[in-house]
């Protein structure tokens, strides 16, 4: 029981996680069908930023709880210029090239950013470990969880939640709604698409560096910390179906639950199994589990 | 796309393709030059270290600093006596550093490099245990001196003998029963054993050497979890709580990078360091970065006596405060390893040259000074006695981590010192065979 | 036109006596440098003809380092030592595999495809990471090489080696590039086009993909298997890890896809540019070849191939 | 024996019957047009009888064959090849190379596919090949910026390549405007008369019919509501009413959109 409470709870920890990172990127590549492996740059910088900015608040001597506003703080000083840069400076040129041309560059883009994070940072790590331990612990029998954790899957829900409202309720929302079903038809509704692309791009971004920020706390941040996550991310969202919202949701949880199962019962699969979710999915439904399988009208 | 067409001009096919031309020329050309004839008073050291990824902050970067520290004070002649001659052989040492990124395909080939390409003289480098057990057999095919100063496999001895590399340190073995040994004295009644090691090589050697030596020594005792999250994982959030369920007595782990901070970080959050015993094996580097942060009453050792665990010595005196000098920061045990691997090449380069008459010694004469060679370093005795006179024979030390308020350091309690007979296998043995067949031999003071 | 050679094929002659008398000239790190180079290129070859068939692998590193484990494991475990039968027999393998996953994967297109390919090779990682008798991540030495049964090592092994490559290059070049000029190397564009009308040409696009891929796989092995031999040794992340694929897709656009012979111009620049990154910019190796790679796609969409090009293509 | 007999077939997507009971023969050398409203079934027929689409029940005999379980390439290669309605080419190569590909596979041989594609013989071929089909001086211009006219005329001469004895043509001429029509239908019709092959063409305009068939079958949703010679049908109250829509509207709604495959 206690192992299954373990599971369930380990599995939406991580799915919370691993589910801001990929909303952002399932959102950039079902609007402007690109993969963007830079995301995992964009999460790296959050983390930077993060750390960077909480040691120097915590060091002001400002009230800690603060520094979550700092966290989320974080996120919005790196998404948004970087993301505005990275589509106005550079992607909106190579539109109409071909999807795997568009990954490559977002792979130029990657390295240079993984350089960029040492010219910048150094080799160091930085630290700002003193959110995690604000919230305190919830005991469970021998279990004991960070509230901070559990907070992270509070905070994903609120990033779905927002998501889901702004998609559904708002016009840029419903623009976007019906780029991703259609962009001729989009064009010929008259919707500027190429704003669309651009607050597209910068809310994908802010979401990675969101992920970057709030994991922050709890790790040592060092170089190299965003080439996991862009591959995981990818399974997440091609599991889900790429370009789709509840398919990165599910996704998320999917590839949590069956990984915290692995580490509690099957340690040894733990390097394994997402991939094997992921051939699996693809297997039985390419298009993944939410994503639209498209016929060709002849 | 039409911001760019000016552009596209400057970069028309013909000057670009004479440029690639050019490129392709100059860049075989710059290597087929004959190299200028090396003037007799430098001797040009290849260093390869982790200079990017994640291994650089923890591992890398100290490491080349303590090279670095040694480096200088050779040039100028500042190591106390009886190393207190200028240079190598008389020679001053010209540095060329080459980050160990990219895999050991990479590194075999960036290996040829330094040695056809740049003509270096000497290889000082290798942390991961990938890269050194590649570029060994290419050393020695190229006839290059190379010092292995950190990288852990007991494989690259164990399985094949080399002429021309050499390892100035320990292997894993030593950090693994070391650690039982350890557990055995202070804690004699932990049971149940955990593990959380990288997985890796290294890391499931570790554990393996760990756990088999632990069970000999406490044959009652029971493994409840073995887990091997990814190198360089950063949330361990499900370990965690595998490990805090299954309460064991005792947790192992030989994660060293920044891994390993994210680990200790989260684990103290959680209190899991209140419920179990948690042993790091090698993590010293680390400690000082952690400071407050990393919870007192964790065994820590330095992949042996290295650091503040080091004995103090006028030689380590030295060697600390002439790395604080450049450096503001302790040095930690990838410096000290480092630097003792440059000591070892100095003596033998100076020895060589003496047995020689003076003057710069050649690589097979240095080869042999540095067989068998015996040395004080910085708080501990090299002996390279293992390997065929290649590999060191050192022993280790453990100790609990307690952070000094008062002072702001990181300190160690209850520091525990074990002899290299006590914790290596006997000379030709294989560490794991001799694991299993009940260590035999082992001298424990 | 049968028996006579085209105009590419005199070329490849060409470039394959210039390349075997470079070696009176090259230093010795050139010689291994551009060994592995060109190994590397054989597996560019083979993405060469994927990606005409708007088809990319993200895990072709699978079968590169199916390659080169099949020379490891038969040299260690089986006792093989012949580096040519070593060599074939990677192509084999490496086939062979390609062959039974291409049996599900050419069902798959686009991102679907190439993240399919991912999930493969990282599984095998994963499999290699676990496995110790398969060296774990550590990998192991091949050593003890033999030419028809006689052992050779150091700089023979390599010149041998370099030799060898050489002329794998020349051959595959030519006989991908006769695969290129017959109906089914046609079917290459076609299918990228407009399955529908293939299919309905009477010709199962599945099956040729498959065989494309099995084609691809099998370069890539003999690519493995090469490099394997120069390097000297084996391990998951210098053979199978998606950055490794990453390269070679990396290597594939920006070469270009205009000639047989781009795989391996662009791969020995990529080498090039990459030690020398290495060396004075150790620092910043990444950042310049990102920089490197953003002009390609930028200011040459063709690849480098596109300068060496001049005037209209030839198809 | 027929060349092609359909027994009893449907097909429905979802709720929407997209082919209702479907019964129709078709003998050797019959030149069929087939006639109904946007959403009548048509192409639904077409893409069956090529194995593009799965019948949800019913059976389509081939020379006394069962075909149903082919798949469009196996039908192919049995004799039965057809057109588009949009035209199905390789968008980015020539006319020519378009032929050329069709050419090559089309070749009998073990290893045929491996021989290469540039051959006298081929090249040939396809030379004669534009020339019959009137477009040679749109040789080595891309497909996808030909005309559409142009571009169904070689969409036409692609199927034809396989020899086949059974052809299908959706809507040879939709798309074209009004004086280019009968050129087309010119060419294509000589073109397959020339080698008597059985001919099924799906269209739109009465007065193309009237011209090329020797029967024809008319549908509306989903069934075939008529089946003779073009003066029977064409005068048919039904025909007139539902399908040429001569009458006022008919009374019930029309089932639209639902024959897209």
């Amino acid at each position: 029981m206690l192992t299954l409470i373990a599971i369930l709870l380990d599995g939406l920890i991580f799915a919370s996680w691993i589910f801001i990172v990929a909303v952002g990127l399932t959102l950039i590549f079902g609007v402007m069908r690109i993969l963007n492996i830079a995301h995992g740059s964009l999460y790296a910088f959050g983390a930077y930023v993060a750390a960077w900015l909480v040691g120097q608040y915590l060091s002001a001597g400002y009230a800690p709880m603060g520094s979550f506003a700092v966290l989320l703080l974080s996120a919005i000083i790196v998404g948004v210029p970087m993301g505005f840069i990275m589509e106005r400076g550079l992607l909106r040129f190579m539109y109409g090239r071909d999807e795997v041309i568009m990954v490559l560059v977002t792979y130029a883009v990657f390295l240079i950013l993984e350089d960029a994070i040492m010219l910048i940072w150094g080799t160091d790590a930085y630290f700002a470990f003193e959110p995690y331990s604000l919230l305190g612990n919830t005991e469970i029998e021998a279990l004991v969880f960070s509230n901070y954790d559990l907070a992270m899957i509070a905070l994903a829900l609120v990033v779905g939640a927002l998501l889901w409202w702004g998609l559904n309720h708002t016009r840029v929302g419903k623009y976007l709604q019906v780029v991703i079903h259609d962009r001729e038809l989009a064009q010929a509704l008259g919707i500027n698409v190429t704003r669309v692309f651009t607050i597209t791009f910068m809310v994908g971004a802010v979401l990675g560096a969101l992920g970057g920020a709030f994991t922050a706390p709890q790790i040592s941040v060092t170089p190299g910390m965003g080439v996991e996550v862009i591959v995981l991310a990818f399974a997440v969202v091609v599991i889900g179906g790429m370009g789709s919202f509840p398919g990165a949701v599910v996704g998320a949880v999917l590839v949590g639950i069956i990984r915290a199962a692995a580490v509690h019962l099957l340690p040894q699969l733990e390097l394994f199994i997402i991939y094997a979710v992921m051939a699996l999915v693809l297997v039985f439904r390419p298009q993944g589990l939410f994503g639209q399988a498209e016929a060709r009208k002849i | 796309m039409s911001a760019v067409k000016p552009m596209r001009k400057i970069f028309s096919a013909r000057f670009l393709s004479v440029g690639l031309g050019v490129f392709i020329a100059v860049s075989l050309l710059t290597g087929a030059a004959p190299q200028k004839a090396q003037a007799a008073e430098t001797l040009k050291i290849g260093v390869v270290l982790f200079l990017s990824g994640a291994a650089a902050g923890p591992f890398g970067i100290p490491a080349r600093n303590g090279v670095e520290t040694l480096i200088a004070a050779i040039n100028g002649g500042k190591i106390p006596a009886p190393y207190n001659t200028k240079g190598m052989a008389g020679a001053q040492i010209e540095a060329v550093y080459i980050d160990e990124s990219g895999g050991a395909t990479k590194q075999v080939t960036e290996f040829r490099n330094l040695v056809q390409r740049q003509k270096v003289d000497v290889v000082v480098g290798y942390i991961s245990s990938g890269n050194c057990i590649a570029v060994a057999p290419v050393a020695d095919e190229l006839k290059m001196l190379t010092v292995i100063p950190i990288c852990g496999t007991p494989r690259l001895f164990e399985d094949a003998s080399y002429k021309y590399v050499f390892r100035t340190i320990s292997d894993s073995i030593t950090d693994s029963v070391g650690a039982a040994h350890y557990i055995k004295e202070k804690f004699p009644n932990a049971r149940t054993i955990a593990g959380i090691n990288p997985n890796y090589a290294w890391g499931q050697d570790s554990w393996r050497d760990f756990h088999l030596a632990f069970k000999l020594m406490n044959p009652d005792s029971e493994i409840v979890t073995e887990q091997f999250p990814k190198l360089f994982a950063g949330t361990f959030t499900s370990e965690i709580s595998v490990l805090l369920r299954k309460k064991p007595d005792v947790i192992h782990s030989s994660l060293w990078g920044a891994d390993l901070e994210s680990f200790v970080n989260q684990a103290a959050a959680r209190g899991l360091n209140k419920r179990s015993k948690i042993i790091l094996t090698i993590g010293e580097a680390n400690m000082f970065r952690l400071g407050a942060k990393m919870p007192d009453g964790i065994i820590i050792s330095a992949r042996g006596p290295y650091g503040v665990l080091a004995r103090q010595t006028p030689l380590n005196d030295w060697f600390r405060a002439a790395y604080q000098d450049l450096f503001t920061a302790p040095p930690v045990y990838p410096s000290y390893m480092t630097a003792q691997a440059m000591l070892g090449l100095k003596i033998a380069y100076d020895k060589a040259s003496q047995a020689r008459g003076g003057g710069m010694p050649s690589t097979e004469e240095v080869v042999k000074a540095f067989e068998y060679l015996k040395y004080e370093a910085f708080g501990i005795t090299i002996d390279m006695a293992y390997g065929n006179g290649h590999q060191a024979f050192t022993g280790t030390a453990y100790g609990q981590f307690k952070f000094d308020k008062s002072t702001g350091t990181a300190t160690f309690t209850d520091i525990m010192w074990f002899d290299p007979e006590c914790v290596n296998a006997p000379k030709g043995m294989k560490g794991a065979a001799w694991i299993k067949g009940g260590m035999k031999g082992a001298k424990c003071g | 036109m049968r028996g006579m050679l085209s105009k590419t094929e005199i070329g490849l002659f060409v470039a394959l006596a210039v390349l075997l008398l470079a070696k009176l000239i090259l230093p010795e790190w050139a010689v291994t440098l551009g060994t592995v180079a060109l190994a590397r290129g054989l597996v560019v070859l083979g993405l060469l003809i994927l990606w005409r068939t708007g088809l990319i692998s993200f895990g072709q590193a699978l079968f590169f380092g199916t390659g080169g484990y099949t020379v490891g494991l038969l040299r260690v475990y089986g006792g093989l030592t012949d580096i040519f039968v070593l060599t074939l027999l990677a192509f084999l393998f490496a086939g062979l595999l390609a062959y039974l996953l291409g049996l599900l994967i050419s069902r798959y297109r686009e991102i679907f495809f190439a993240m399919l390919c991912l999930a493969f090779s990282m599984m095998l990682y994963g499999v290699l990471v676990k496995t110790e008798v398969l060296g774990s991540t550590d990998g192991f030495n091949v050593v003890g090489l033999t030419l028809f049964g006689f052992p050779i090592e150091g700089n023979t092994l390599q010149t041998v080696n370099y030799f060898w490559m050489c002329l794998l290059a020349c051959a595959m070049s030519i006989l991908v590039h006769r695969y290129l000029s017959s109906t089914m190397g046609h079917l290459s564009p076609a299918i990228r086009d407009n399955e529908i009308r293939v299919e309905y040409l009477g010709v199962s696009v599945q099956r040729t993909i498959n065989v494309k891929f099995v084609i691809a796989g099998a370069l890539a092995g003999g690519g493995g298997a090469i490099t394997a031999i120069a390097v000297g040794h084996v391990d998951p992340d210098a053979m199978v890890y998606w950055l490794i694929s990453g390269e070679f897709v990396f290597v594939t656009i920006f070469a270009g896809t205009g000639s047989v012979a781009a795989p391996f111009l662009g791969s020995v620049i990529f080498e090039l540019l990459r030690t020398y990154a290495f060396e004075y910019m150790p620092l910043l190796w990444q950042l310049t070849m990102g920089t490197v790679l953003l002009i390609v796609i930028v200011f040459l969409p063709n690849g480098l191939w596109s300068l060496v090009q001049r005037g209209p293509r030839k198809g | 024996m027929a060349l092609l007999h359909a027994d009893n077939l449907s097909k429905s997507f979802g709720s929407v019957i997209a082919a209702d009971r479907i019964e129709v023969s078709i003998e050797e050398h019959e030149v069929i047009g087939v006639i109904g409203a946007n959403g009548a079934g048509k192409t639904t027929f077409v893409n069956m009888v090529t194995g593009y689409l799965k019948p949800s029940s019913g059976r389509i005999f081939y020379q006394g064959r069962d075909i149903t379980p082919l798949s469009p390439r196996d039908i192919t290669r049995l004799g039965i090849c057809r057109s588009f309605q949009v035209p199905q080419v390789f968008t980015s190569l020539s006319a020519f190379d378009n032929l050329m590909i069709a050419l090559g596979v089309a070749q009998k041989g073990m290893f045929h596919l491996l021989r290469p594609l540039r051959r006298k013989e081929l090249i040939d071929a396809a030379d004669a090949i534009l020339a019959r089909y009137d477009i040679a001086e749109y040789r080595d211009q891309p497909a996808g910026l030909l005309p559409q006219g142009v571009r169904k005329l070689l969409d036409i001469a692609m199927a034809m390549v396989h020899d086949p004895n059974l052809v299908l043509l959706d809507e040879p001429t939709s798309g074209v405007s009004v004086h280019e029509k009968y050129g087309i239908m010119d060419v294509v019709m000589a073109a397959l008369k020339e080698l008597g092959i059985t001919v099924l063409f799906v269209e739109h305009d009465m007065d193309i019919v009237e011209r090329y068939a020797k029967r024809v079958l008319a549908f509306y949703e989903g069934a075939i509501i008529s089946d003779g010679d073009p003066d029977t049908v064409l005068k048919d109250d039904q025909v007139r009413r539902f399908v040429i829509g001569e009458e006022p509207q008919a009374t019930r709604p029309q089932t639209a959109g639902a024959t897209h495959a």
